[in-house]
């Protein structure tokens, strides 16, 4: 007997989200062709969730060992903040005494470095000071914001480099960019974790963190290890983020996106209680939030309502999985 | 084996041990840190942190997590102010009237939490976006309250030596903490919490209420998240839909400071109130420090927090230790 | 010059004019700003820093990181200090009565920048800053002076429930609504955001309103974040569709003089000098105007690049 | 049978899990002042029918009636006012709680300021006095051991008024004094009336204490028999479907030690606040068993082996190297430990029974080198098959196993990766006859092979059949080696008991 996937209620939710653009929202699902690239809202779609894709991608795995990271958001600031210090080397930055040039590969590089070590932070907080991952990364949330400032000296850095800002501006084979991206964050993380025994060990860790070190698990490393990738996926959401605007806004890059990201995870069935984790069910939660965001923008809905839409189709999607609702739900078998 | 240690207690020790070296500290930094004065602001300024913390406390012992706090702050807050000025509702009613809606939150929440067992996380990951929703949906102004009775509560205050003087909020918050600390400690309900933090599924077999007490966590907190609101709008005087924006983030840590653990079962109503009394305190020692800028205010607070945190694992485990290595004292 | 109730037209605020009460006499002022959310928000710190160190005063900064609460125990610490005098800038306008009473029984003077506390007049000595309803207006009017109608517009509007968002709006909204020429088809937040502003217009010009003629954000940022968009979507921003916006941030001008950005309306956030003498003055006891205001000048692409090698922030 | 109406009476229970019809329609009946004894296989259902009767799972079909009465308890709550008392098995009480506050939780007596702690106290102290246990009530649960923990959950069962007692499997973890006492009470309690259910695996306590017995298999009741009419030899061939003399095949009776150097060398080995004085030598093909009192150190020892605790004191040579073993380096080092509380630290909730067994192979081989899923299904099927692992579908979420299948399960993972050590902490408990002379053989059989093992077990017949050496420990310091030539009970017990 096989179980149905556990992201299979997102995926019915998104396809409700998606009839329901079809009928009510004209040219939802029309596609043109501008400059060699596609264009349209479904496109849109596609290329807006990048940054909230990338951040569950990691916050998948963080889940998955029981933990939470809340300083994704700071981290995009932060990683935004050097890229662009990098690129604009505005007067008076902390980052001149870096100069890669216009070499967009070291400027991400940077980037995703700085991803890299916020996420060894938080991991080292988490797995040698056994510090509780929401307080331990809460940390990171507050202070990291400030880091960014203080890199950005609290204004947003613009700048104009066409090579850099391709990573979120351009167009590969028609679809932009930060799509191309996505897809190639989730194949290595998946290769990572399925080609690998990683995922079994996350699945084990998270299931049952004293047994895992029973068997000999090397816990502390795995830790480090999901942080790190949760902070590198981070480091890039950020870039994308100020290739977007072509600037790095250290104020409100990222602001509440981690909350985003939890939300895609949970909404694509991988249980904030650990263990088990779907990566495919986290990129369709992805896409159903991002679905529901373009398609409050597009049609105009009061910002407030938004909040309540969200809020009201987390719960319906929560309930859904829950297997004692379905029991409810389910009729009643007459007894003989 | 010195229960007084206990793993519930030592952690309090630890945070008041500390409080009260960094309340010398700064009071040797910062001219007229070392009042009267400034301790008692730490209770009036704090009162509603502390309500919410302390409704906060009771969803964590259980394991879970209410996200809700901050929107139901703004929401109360909000609701209160327009039923007082445009309905012209009597402030105690209104504020009754307020604090059921807590309830009502509270309940929905709990309800979804122990009959369907939904994630805590994020059946109130909703509800903080659902009340933050109808704050703004009310009125997205903020709102001033003129009205008599309001404003006496508002003034309330016993003087105290020293141009001090503690507030009707921070009364308030001693009779919530009191309250709170007597339904945990002294209430079969409140070792109900506790079993469930610490086994849920033995709590089930052992007969506790499961659902029920679950609810009645989300209930206590919603409730007093609804009257830190009601202190908030006390506060200020006004309504603001947008008001205690990330406040949930602050009680979490509060709590966590605390002592109480965010897996559940570990901890102390108290323990919180002084939690929140470690976050006043680097607040105000911040801002009698005034050289900051406002990145560097982020920072800090962030590295004294860590320093905290890691200074509470250092200290709890050298004590833990030592604990252990106690039996061996005898042979 | 500020003067009472009249706005000044000058860019940048002297004190020249003014004489400043025993400049000797050093000064502990406590301020209290709402936070660091956007560009304008540090040029305005840093000014009021700058001013002050120049002045040689003792500066109790504190950043309430956007909660009115952190604002209200800032102030009550200042008290507790016994600090000179107080300034703030509120983050929102109402609920300052009862700390604010607590300043004045322990007889220090409050001053209040950017937004004025309701219901709290005699509590304060001055306020000194913009008129956010003032600038929505004067965007409105600039509107219909030159474009002309029927208009469809869309407003991107800051945070739900803040001071500017608010006052900007319903200033825009007072001057049009007896144009039935004009009329507003789509409004939705991008709260004050750069990026969230080039999402919704992104998700604008694909939706039903794809055809609107003017987009009035809130503030630059969304504006500039709005040009991205339509640029992206193969139209041509400041032509095919009119960018109207507050703040007269730096970028802003840039973008007015390539043509992109038709106008924005100034809202100088060089506050520092001007704070810094009501303050001064406070403290001496010298009477002053109730209320300063910067007077908020109109730029478009007609003056935009004349008045660009001037910009501060 | 007779003919007033029983004291409890079930009929027809019925009861489906997801692709497991775990009971049948189960008729069973309990009368006043009776031990009756539930036998069956791991995972014949015994567990699941007691759960069924107090409210924890809702029965598919079937009636439960009380005194005639018809009750259909809902949750443990209300069948104990149905006068139903329960001691589930694996321990289930609030570890973050004092002995006392476990003892009267839900039912805390009062006094107009709320709890009345007094009162909790003295009901404690004579909850405590009826299982002769004598422990701080003040210590909190999760700091006592298994043991201990058990009393404490009969005591609070014992604490209610109720006409019906319930003990799934109270004996795993006592020790015969405790079981003794254990047992008085219960035949008070029978006098006084009690209808009471007992679930074991230990047969010698079957026929100690029980009236009738109630065999399940497969779901299915096999039959209810008089105690001292039915043969032991019957029984068991109740329970497992088959004749007990072909259980004895792997019994052992010489026992040559095949090594010759010792491979594991321990010289006053400990850690402070812990186990000291630990001396002993392995070598391979030999089982050193390990027999004490309750907390005489028996886990602390093992877990001081696998270096889950660190050693303070003394020598712990590997290979004739002096070694500072952790889990992950002792595992490649060819040493395995099977924990005691394999719910809180042994299985993987969640993961599949294929999971669970494969993932110590897995960490053997590296994580770059994942174990394909075919493999996996390979490696899991063998030990499935070899220790009748039931039901064998190995994509099944371990939780839904019965206790001791999870036990087996847990074991296979680390047969899969044949240790040279492996320390088996109480791999037998909660165990079916059948499946633990399966384990014996097992070990016997792999000790022949060259394995070294260390074995510790409650009982002793079990230690003496199948050790080369037994060590026993006396407050937790080795306090004698017995060698397998004079290895009987009362050597052992004497040893144990010996006053210094
Ligand atoms: N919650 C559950 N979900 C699914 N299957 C279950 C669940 N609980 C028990 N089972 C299955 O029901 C059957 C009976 O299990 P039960 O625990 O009653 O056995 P038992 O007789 O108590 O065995 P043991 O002696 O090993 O404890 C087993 O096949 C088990 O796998
Ligand atoms: N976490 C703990 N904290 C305090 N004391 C403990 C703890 N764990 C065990 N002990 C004590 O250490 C002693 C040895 O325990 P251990 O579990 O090694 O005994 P054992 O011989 O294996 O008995 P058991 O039959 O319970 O497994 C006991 O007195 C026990 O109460
Ligand atoms: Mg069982
Ligand atoms: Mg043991």
């Amino acid at each position: 007997m096989k179980s149905m996937p556990s992201w299979i209620y997102a995926l019915g939710a998104l396809i409700f989200v998606l009839l329901f653009n079809a009928f009510a929202t004209p040219g939802f699902f029309e596609i043109n062709v501008l400059d060699g690239r596609l264009f349209g809202s479904v496109i849109d779609i596609l290329n807006r969730v990048a940054p909230v894709a990338l951040l569950s991608l990691g916050m998948t795995l963080v889940i998955a060992t029981r933990g939470v990271d809340l300083s994704v958001g700071a981290v995009m600031a932060m990683s935004g903040a050097v890229a662009a210090s990098l690129i604009a080397r505005p007067e008076g930055n902390i980052l001149l005494g870096l100069n890669f040039g216009d070499s967009v590969f070291l400027i991400v590089l940077a980037g995703l470095v700085t991803g890299l070590l916020c996420g060894l932070f938080n991991g080292l907080l988490v797995s040698r000071a056994r510090i509780q991952p929401i307080v331990a990364t809460l940390l990171l949330m507050v202070a990291g914001r400030g880091v960014a400032q203080l890199i950005s000296d609290g204004q947003i850095i613009t700048f104009s480099a066409p090579a850099f800002a391709s990573i979120a501006r351009g167009a590969t084979l028609g679809m932009p960019n930060p799509f191309w991206i996505v897809v190639l964050f989730a194949a290595v993380i998946l290769v990572l974790t399925r080609w690998t025994a990683l995922g079994l060990f996350i699945e084990s860790l998270g299931s049952n963190p004293i047994a895992a070190r029973n068997v000999g698990i090397n816990t502390g490393a795995l830790l480090l290890f999901v942080y790190s990738v949760t902070g590198v996926c981070a480091g890039m959401a950020g870039m994308i983020a100020a290739a977007d605007i072509q600037g790095a806004d250290a104020n409100n890059a990222g602001l509440y996106l981690e909350l985003d990201a939890i939300l895609a995870v949970s909404v694509g069935g991988t249980l904030l209680s650990g263990g088990r984790f779907s990566l495919v069910g986290t990129l369709i939660g992805a896409i159903l939030m991002q679905t529901l965001t373009t398609t409050i923008l597009t049609r105009g809905v009061a910002p407030e309502l938004t909040l309540v839409v969200k809020a009201l189709v987390v719960l319906a999607v929560c309930l859904l999985q829950s297997p004692t609702f379905l029991h409810m739900l389910r009729p009643k078998k007459v007894a003989a | 084996m010195n229960r007084f240690l206990s793993q519930e207690r030592l952690p309090v020790l630890i945070t008041s041990v500390v409080a009260i070296a960094m309340f010398l500290i700064a009071g040797f930094k910062y001219d007229n840190f070392l009042t009267l004065r400034v301790f008692f602001n730490l209770f009036s300024d704090n009162a509603f942190l502390g309500i919410v913390a302390v409704g906060l406390t009771f969803v964590i012992l259980t394991g879970g997590i209410d996200l809700s706090v901050g929107s139901m702050v703004g929401c109360s807050s909000i609701m209160l102010a327009t039923l007082i000025r445009d309905s012209q509702v009597a402030p105690p009613l209104a504020v009754g009237i307020v604090l059921a809606f807590g309830c009502l939150i509270g309940l929905t929440q709990g309800f979804l939490i122990a009959r369907f067992e939904l994630q805590p996380f994020l059946v109130t990951l909703a509800g903080l976006f659902l009340c933050r929703g109808i704050a703004l949906r009310i009125s997205q102004q903020s709102v001033q309250i003129d009205h008599p009775l309001f404003d006496q509560w508002a003034s309330f205050s016993i003087a105290l030596p020293q141009k001090s003087s503690l507030s009707f909020a921070a009364l308030l918050l001693f009779l919530v903490v009191g309250i709170g600390w007597y339904l945990s400690r002294l209430r079969p309900f409140g070792r109900a919490i506790y079993a469930i933090g610490g086994n849920r599924q033995s709590a089930e077999l052992m007969g506790v209420p499961v659902r029920k007490t679950l609810i009645g966590a989300y209930v206590i907190s919603g409730i007093c998240a609804a009257l830190g609101g009601v202190v908030f709008t006390l506060y200020t005087q006004s309504g603001n839909a947008v008001s205690g924006t990330g406040l949930e983030l602050d009680a979490i840590a509060a709590v966590v400071i605390g002592g109480t653990l965010l897996r559940g079962g570990y901890g102390s109503v108290p323990g919180s109130l002084l939690g929140v009394c470690v976050l006043g305190i680097v607040q105000t020692a911040i801002t009698f420090d005034g050289t900051l800028s406002s990145w560097w205010t982020k920072i800090v607070i962030g590295v004294l927090l860590l320093g905290f945190l890691l200074l509470q694992r250092w200290i709890e485990s050298a004590a833990l230790s030592r604990r252990a290595l106690a039996p061996s004292g005898t042979n | 010059t500020p003067t009472n109730e009249a706005p000044t037209a000058s860019l940048e605020p002297t004190s020249n004019t003014a004489t400043p009460a025993e400049p000797t006499k050093k000064l502990v002022i406590g301020f209290s700003q709402i936070g660091a959310e956007s560009g304008w928000r540090t040029a305005n710190t840093k000014s009021i820093q700058d001013e002050a160190k120049k002045r040689g005063h003792d500066l109790k900064f504190s950043d309430a990181q956007g909660d009115q609460e952190n604002q209200i125990k800032a102030i009550r610490s200042f008290i507790a200090q016994g600090v000179d005098v107080i300034a703030f800038a509120p983050v929102v306008e109402t609920g300052w009565g009862p700390v604010l009473k607590e300043a004045k029984a322990a007889g220090i003077p409050v001053i209040c920048s950017d937004r004025s506390p309701t219901f709290a007049d005699d509590l304060f000595v001055t306020f000194i800053g913009s008129d956010f309803v003032k600038e929505g207006e004067m965007a409105a009017e600039w509107m219909l002076k030159n474009v002309k109608g029927p208009v469809k517009i869309a407003e991107l509007t800051g945070t739900p429930g803040s001071a500017p968002a608010n006052d900007r709006a319903a200033g825009f909204r007072a001057i049009i609504k007896d144009n039935p020429d004009y009329s507003i088809v789509f409004s939705q937040t991008g709260e004050f955001e750069r990026a969230k502003g080039k999402a919704v217009a992104e998700a604008l010009l694909k939706g039903e309103f794809k055809d609107v003629n003017v987009i009035f954000a809130h503030n630059d940022d969304m504006a500039l974040g709005a040009i991205q968009a339509i640029e992206e979507a193969g139209k041509v921003p400041g032509k095919d569709i009119i960018i109207i916006s507050i703040d007269g941030v730096h970028d802003a001008f840039v973008a007015m003089s390539e043509g992109k950005l038709n106008c924005s309306v100034e809202c100088n956030p060089l506050l520092g000098p001007l704070i810094m003498d009501a303050c001064e003055k406070a403290v001496a006891g010298i009477e002053q105007p109730r209320r300063i205001l910067m007077e908020d000048q109109v730029y478009d692409t007609t003056n935009a690049a004349a008045a660009l090698p001037d910009r501060k922030y | 049978m007779s003919e007033s109406t029983p004291l409890l009476h079930l009929q027809g229970i019925d009861k489906r899990f997801p692709g497991v019809h775990a009971l049948k329609g189960i008729d069973f009946e309990l009368e006043t002042e009776e031990i009756h004894a539930l036998l069956g296989e791991n995972g014949a259902g015994k567990s699941t029918l007691i759960k069924v009767l107090t409210g924890v799972h809702a029965a598919d079909g079937g009636s439960i009636c009380i005194e005639g009465r018809q009750i259909a308890p809902r949750n443990p709550n209300e069948a104990v006012t149905f006068g139903i008392s329960t001691v589930y098995q694996e321990v289930n009480l609030a570890p973050n709680l004092s002995v006392a506050e476990n003892i009267c939780l839900g039912r805390e007596p009062r006094n107009v300021f709320g709890i009345d702690w007094r009162a909790v106290g003295e009901r404690t102290k004579s909850a405590l006095n009826r299982v002769g246990l004598r422990v701080d009530p003040q210590r909190l649960v999760g700091d006592i051991s298994i043991a201990e923990q058990q009393l404490v959950a009969i005591a609070r069962a014992l604490d209610v008024e109720a006409k019906v007692l319930i003990l799934d499997e109270p004996t795993s973890s006592l020790d015969q004094d405790e079981v003794a006492q254990l047992f008085a009470t219960l035949r008070r309690l029978r006098e006084e009336g009690m209808g009471i259910i007992f679930v074991t695996h230990f047969l010698d306590q079957v026929y100690e204490i029980s009236d009738r017995i109630t065999v399940l298999r497969n779901g299915e009741r096999i039959g209810t028999f008089q105690t001292d009419e039915l043969p032991r030899i019957e029984l068991v061939s109740h329970m497992i479907g088959r004749s007990a003399e072909s259980l004895e095949h792997g019994a052992m009776a010489s026992h040559e030690v095949s090594g010759h150097e010792p491979f594991l060398t321990v010289t006053n080995f400990g850690k402070r606040g812990s186990v000291q004085d630990l001396n002993f030598e392995i070598r391979s093909g030999e089982v050193i068993g390990l027999a004490g009192l309750l907390g005489s150190g028996r886990t602390e020892t093992a877990r001081l082996l696998f270096g889950i605790d660190h050693g303070t004191e003394g020598g712990y040579q590997l290979d004739n190297r002096s070694a500072h073993l952790t889990p992950r380096s002792a595992i490649s080092r060819g040493v395995g430990l099977n924990v005691e509380d394999r719910k809180a630290e042994g299985i993987f909730p969640g993961l599949s029974i294929r999971e669970n067994m494969v993932v110590v192979a897995q960490v053997k081989r590296r994580w770059w080198q994942r174990i394909s899923t075919a493999e996996q299904k390979q490696v899991a099927d063998e030990y499935v098959s070899a220790l009748q692992l039931q039901p064998p579908n190995t994509d099944r979420n371990i939780e839904n196993l019965s206790g001791g299948n999870q036990q087996k399960a847990l074991l296979g993972r680390w047969l899969a990766v044949e240790p040279r050590l492996l320390l088996l902490d109480e791999p037998t408990r909660g165990i079916d006859i059948g499946a633990k002379f399966e384990i014996m053989a097992l070990v016997e059989r792999l000790r022949l092979e060259g394995k070294s093992f260390v074995f510790i077990s409650s009982e002793l017949s079990e230690v003496i059949r199948v050790s080369s050496r037994i060590v026993v420990l006396r407050d937790r310091r080795a306090v004698t080696t017995i060698s397998r030539a004079e290895a009987n009970e009362e050597a052992v017990v004497a040893a144990i008991a010996k006053h210094e």
